[in-house]
């Protein structure tokens, strides 16, 4: 048994063999979608569940999934970001204190980046960060009362392209798409775009992708083509970029 | 008020809905919304959050809900922040609000158009939005009111109970209830309440017997299958529809 | 002046400065000991072995509202959690011993006061939440705001919490509390009984 | 060990556990079984420059009911009827919550029930404020003032706007042509009323009246508490609730308002049968208590002329 | 109008020189730390304290003394004509001040460092001499929560009418138009917290008006001294002799 993070991704006690006959059907709040008494070992539940007495009962709409042994959890879109650890998320600064900064990432909370998690940072050599820079991190911890930390470094210490953004734009998209962006092998809206453009781009898994390129008017046609692709198949993304570049190429 | 036979002005059955639907994701900006009409009553919801909340009003064990009714035009009047309040404590009741402490989460909602049963319409509305927005709850609402119209003299008789009255019915009604109730979950285990669903909220206008008020009770559970029935749909649907690129 | 017993009322004259030291629910004015409060007139005779001005009978008022109880250091206290952050949990102290108190006094728990062993790798958001019933001992009177407060010993820690669905959570180790209801397993300092 | 603390360091430290132990025996902390109300009085005409009051106790919730009358001149709609303005307030000596927004929420649902109630039962005839069609209605202004914040206050509010109704006189007046409403000076009530009109006004009331009252709300909140009923809660019960029922029935026994808003238990058709059960015996208490009181009432101004 | 008959009488049948009846209790309302009634003739109000508690806004805390907070307010229907007067008028500022400055004179405010004492004060019913009345129900509020006092805080009105100097106006005295004069007075040490007067006076006549409403403030100070020791033999019945 492990004990239960922020969003109840944890296991519960016993359980059944046998899965619940509603994985792959779309469940609502208050379903009960496991009977425990059922026998069983460990089931471990993720996300949208909850055990309540010898029931599992879905929190969250969305689809049932399931994994063997015994995973259950539910899929579903919540468009607000819910910070775990080892997300790679981009932040925007909004308070500034000695030992650390405040960090906003859309999360239900705000988080906070100490001031010595940067590659190389002592007390006296601190990074110059102002309120409204943005920042792209990783999420160091999550618990459900205290603000989840951020570091600008990876596990061993180094930037791996953690720090301060510079200039460019920052937009907002939804945290599915965002998912979208980070998936490998590379989406096809973002293979599109780096065949005939080249720009940097950081998105984090709360939504929010910042971009910069050598002009603002391929910076802007990058963030719309990704907006635009949310609800897009793969063929007609390309098929945007493509018309959207031909715009740009023309004098 | 109705002459033809058992019909009602609008050609419903006293034991009718109006035609529902329900639009989930239209706001862009906000973190989950639904608009839900029930004819001509027609109200849209806004869901933002769980987000921080200003250090003054957090709650460092629970999220706090707060919400925020727009009457059509013009400000708020003392009915509206009734309703409010109404909503806000309604709502308390399926939110898990324990899962995000210190947040906060906001209800926008708009009324688009009253044409009757307003503070159900929009108990709907909130919910779907609420599910929307992927915030964890214990389950689904469901409201519907009902009109007992008065009694026509001479005809004797009880007083009809119309469901899912428009403003004219509501106006004209000797009564009004209206009822939030639980609803009935798909369930993997057999052990469903034989009580029938249970009221969280009830408001009511008028005088009436008591066993009227029981009668309507009845009557509005079984809308109120309904009214589940359809928001699962809905819900189907909107969840399908998201799903469709990508996979 | 007055017969002992005697019933006051703020500003009466109880005696002369000459003549006892002023106690509770007294002030001095000028030359005259005179009542602050509205109670009972007491006098009683001066500490042993003071110093000479304190050889005078002490004069007192006293209501029948009840003291409220004080932490002092090395007492030990209950408190409720109302806040964590990364370094220290803020606590409202509910009683002192075995008396609840009646004036707001604020404790903080840091870090490196959670407990005795392995001080450095203490966090407080797996020692205590907000809503989490503590004992504590006071360590010091801390800044002007607030006790400073210490977990680090077996029998202090949290004595009560309740999981996100509301229900008390049993201990189940040292460190590990259980919802019975949910089953979920949560980390606290937990107060050995 | 927890046996030992003191019980105000418990109650302190266990709400929650302290409120179990009396209900487990079926009591309460105030000592009161599970469907008594608190005590209750009403005082009538507790405000002498007020046209109709009462002071109501329920337990140490205190409230003051004031009705003040002004003249209007009818809307179009209803040109044979005056109408009733009310407010709730409750200023910052009526409860150690210091937060203003607490007793915000708390007074516009009070304010909104109690008039719903009103004109629900039909207690007062508008129509009975007419003092010229079409000309001059009396607006009655009632405001309700919360002095002692102790729990149940919607039935506490709806108390003391009956009594006060109950204790409304209408002044006698005339109306002169032009329509302005004049006070009558009438023997042994004159006071300090000054007749300023002339002769050619037409006398319309000269009586000073009470209202005809139509059927008198009643109403118990009780609270709902892990499967507990518990009648007319008091603050600190009401901070531990799960959820409250308002029932509010008329003498003919008739349902003027159910009134649940959410919380976190919710109740079946059976529990909201016994809250109406236990409803219907504290509305003939409340009855009994306010006819007593306005036998006192009476009495005492018998014995003072 | 003639205010004083010729045998000597007031309108309300009182002489020149007399208080109207004075009558308070004390302890009135359960959830206040403190709390009391009192009546002036036909005025009627209520004043609660809260407190000493912490301060509510940290960055008005004192550190060297305790803040006192002062809020007054009028009924509705405390008048003869209805008003609503929206929270924060200028009569009630200007009252809410002078409650607290003649309260804060006698708090021994030096004891309570960093902490709050609220005092509200709600005119039910008003007849004249509701800011006298007002101090008197705050002080006897303030003694009932056990805050310690230098002294009590009294409070009379006097006027002036007909050539008669006149102790504590009723309403119909208040709007003759004549000369109002109110004293706070400290009665032990005899020291005025509080005088306010509007119209004008000659100088010896003032002191005369002014000696009235002295000699007021202490017959109303020995009566609330009075309703205190009673207040307190009858709660020491009841909670058994006092542990020392």
């Amino acid at each position: 048994m492990l004990q239960s993070s922020g969003q109840g991704d944890g296991p519960s006690t016993s359980g059944s063999e046998q899965a619940s006959s509603y994985v792959g059907q779309i469940v609502a709040p208050g379903d009960i979608v496991l009977d425990l008494t059922q026998a069983g070992k460990l089931v471990r539940i993720g996300g949208g569940l909850q055990q309540d007495g010898t029931s599992l009962v879905v929190t969250k709409a969305g689809r049932l999934r399931h994994t063997k042994p015994s995973k259950y959890w539910v899929e579903g879109s919540q468009r607000r970001y819910v910070p775990a650890v080892e997300d790679v998320v981009v932040g925007v600064v909004v308070e500034r204190y000695a030992e650390h900064l405040v960090i906003d990432i859309g999360g239900p909370v705000t988080a906070l980046l100490p001031a010595l998690a940067f590659e190389g940072a002592t007390r006296r050599n601190k990074p110059n960060l102002n309120i409204g820079d943005s920042v792209y991190a990783r999420v160091t911890s999550t618990s459900r009362d205290t603000e989840p930390t951020l570091a600008c470094h990876d596990a061993s210490g180094r930037a791996a392209g953690f720090g301060p953004l510079a200039k460019g734009y920052l937009f907002q998209c939804s945290t599915g798409l965002a998912r979208t962006l980070l998936s490998r092998p590379t989406c096809a809206v973002l293979e599109a775009l780096g065949g005939g453009l080249s720009f940097e781009l950081a998105v984090g898994m709360n939504g929010k992708v910042w971009v910069d390129a050598a002009s603002a008017a391929i910076t802007v046609l990058v963030a719309n083509a990704i907006i635009n692709s949310e609800f897009l198949s793969p063929t007609q993304a390309k098929i945007m970029v493509k018309s959207l570049l031909k715009q740009v190429q023309q004098p | 008020m109705s002459s033809q036979g058992s019909l009602r002005k609008d050609g419903r059955t006293f034991n009718q809905l109006r035609g529902m639907v329900c639009d989930r994701g239209l706001l862009h900006r906000a973190d989950g919304s639904a608009k839900w009409s029930q004819d001509g009553t027609s109200v849209l919801v806004g869901v933002y959050g769980p987000k921080n909340m200003p250090p003054k009003r957090e709650d460092p064990e629970k999220a706090v809900l707060e919400v925020l009714w727009k009457p059509k035009s013009g400000i708020q009047g003392p009915e509206e922040r009734e309703a409010e309040i109404i909503l806000r404590r309604t709502l308390e009741a399926v939110v898990l609000a324990p899962l995000f402490p210190r947040a906060g989460i906001s209800v926008v909602v708009q009324v688009i158009h009253d044409d009757g049963s307003l503070l159900s319409c929009a108990i709907n509305a909130a919910c779907a939005a609420l599910v929307d927005a992927g915030i964890p709850m214990t389950g689904l609402l469901a409201s519907v009111t009902i009109a007992l119209a008065k009694r026509d003299d001479g005809a004797g008789g009880g007083a009809h109970l119309q469901l899912d009255p428009t403003r004219e019915e509501q106006d004209g009604a000797q009564a009004t209830v209206c009822l939030a109730l639980e609803t009935t979950p798909k369930a993997a285990t057999s052990n469903g309440s034989v009580e029938g669903e249970a009221v969280v909220t009830s408001t009511t206008r008028g005088a009436m017997a008591i066993e009227e008020y029981l009668e309507a009770l009845d009557r509005c559970r079984m809308a109120s299958r309904t009214i589940n029935a359809f928001a699962r749909l809905s819900l189907d649907k909107a969840q399908r529809r998201l799903e469709l690129p990508g996979t | 002046m007055g017969e002992e017993n005697a019933v006051k009322t703020p500003g009466d004259i109880l005696g002369r400065v000459s003549e006892y030291t002023s106690g509770r629910g007294t002030h001095v004015r000028g030359d005259h000991i005179c009542a602050s409060i509205v109670g009972q007139q007491s006098i009683s005779a001066p500490a042993a072995g003071a110093s000479d001005k304190a050889q005078l009978p002490v004069i007192e008022v006293i209501n029948g509202k009840e003291r409220s109880a004080v932490p002092e250091t090395g007492s030990t206290v209950t408190a409720k959690v109302v806040r964590i952050d990364h370094r220290k949990a803020t606590a409202d102290i509910l009683c002192v011993g075995l008396r609840a108190v009646t004036q707001k006094f604020t404790g903080i728990i840091r870090q490196q006061d959670v407990r005795a062993t392995e001080i450095d790798k203490v966090e407080i958001a797996t020692s205590f939440r907000p809503g989490d019933i503590v004992r504590a001992e006071v360590l010091s009177l801390g800044d002007a705001r607030a006790y400073y407060l210490s977990t680090a010993k077996n029998e202090l820690g949290v004595v009560f919490a309740k999981s996100p669905a509301g229900v008390r959570m049993v201990p189940v180790s040292w460190e590990k509390m259980q919802c019975p209801k949910t089953k979920v397993i949560e980390l606290r300092k937990v107060a050995k009984t | 060990m927890d046996s030992q603390l003191e019980a105000e360091a418990f109650k302190r430290i266990y709400p929650e556990e302290y409120f179990q132990r009396f209900l487990s025996e079926g009591t309460r902390p105030d000592g009161r079984p599970l469907g008594r109300a608190r005590s209750t009085t009403i005082g009538f005409g507790a405000v002498s420059t007020a046209d109709g009051s009462a002071l109501v106790k329920i337990g140490s919730t205190t409230l003051l009911a004031g009705i003040k009358l002004e003249v209007m001149t009818p809307t179009a709609e209803a040109p044979d009827a005056g109408k009733i303005a009310a407010t709730f307030e409750m200023p910052p000596l009526c409860s150690p919550d210091a937060r203003p927004e607490r007793r915000l929420e708390e007074t516009s649902v009070v304010v909104q029930q109690v008039m719903n109630a009103i004109e629900s039962a039909g207690l007062v005839n508008t129509k009975e404020l007419l003092i010229s069609t079409g000309k001059a209605a009396w607006v009655a202004y009632l405001d309700i003032y919360c002095l002692d914040a102790d729990g149940s206050l919607l039935d506490a509010a709806l108390l003391a706007a009956v009594a006060a109704f109950a204790d409304l006189t209408l002044p006698p007046v005339r109306v002169n042509p032009e329509g302005h409403v004049l006070p009558v000076l009438s023997g042994a009530q004159g006071g300090n009323l000054r007749e300023n009109g002339d002769a050619s006004s037409e006398v319309v009331t000269v009586e000073r009246r009470k209202l005809t009252l139509g059927a008198m709300p009643w109403a118990a909140t009780i609270g709902l508490y892990k499967g507990h009923l518990i009648v007319d809660p008091t603050a600190e019960e009401e901070a531990l609730l799960e959820s409250t029922v308002t029932t509010i029935l008329d003498e003919a026994g008739r349902l003027i308002s159910l009134f649940k808003p959410g919380g976190i238990t919710a109740v079946t058709t059976a529990l909201i049968q016994d809250c109406v059960e236990l409803t219907r015996h504290r509305a003939r208490e409340l009855k009994q208590i306010l006819e007593e009181s306005s036998q006192e009432d009476e009495d005492e101004g018998d014995e003072s002329q | 109008m003639e205010y004083v008959s010729p045998e000597g009488l007031r309108l309300d049948g009182r002489r020149p020189k007399e208080v109207r009846q004075l009558k308070c209790e004390l302890a009135v309302l359960h959830r206040a730390d403190g709390s009391a009634y009192l009546e002036m003739g036909n005025t009627k109000v209520l004043a609660t304290v809260y407190g000493p508690h912490e301060v509510s806004q940290r960055s008005q805390s004192l550190h060297d003394r305790a803040l006192v907070h002062c809020e007054y307010s009028m009924a509705t229907f405390s008048t003869g004509e209805r008003r609503r007067r929206p929270k924060g008028d200028r009569r009630s500022v200007e009252l809410s001040l002078v409650i607290r400055q003649s309260m804060e004179a006698a708090i021994l405010t030096h004891l309570l460092p960093r902490t709050q004492i609220d005092i509200y004060v709600q005119v039910l019913q008003a007849d004249g001499g509701t800011r006298a009345a007002c101090i008197n129900a705050a002080t006897l509020a303030l003694a009932d929560a056990g805050v310690p006092m230098r002294d009590l805080v009294a409070s009379c009105a006097a006027g002036y009418l007909n050539g008669t100097p006149l102790l504590d106006l009723n309403y119909v005295e208040d709007s003759a138009g004549g000369p109002d004069l109110t004293v706070a007075l400290l009665p032990k040490a005899e020291k005025v917290t509080l005088l306010q007067m509007d119209s004008k006076l000659p100088l010896d006549t003032f002191e005369a008006v002014l000696g009235l409403a002295m000699d007021g403030c202490k017959a109303i100070a020995a009566h609330m001294r009075q309703a205190l020791l009673e207040h307190t033999r009858k709660q020491a019945v009841v909670r058994g002799p006092v542990r020392l």
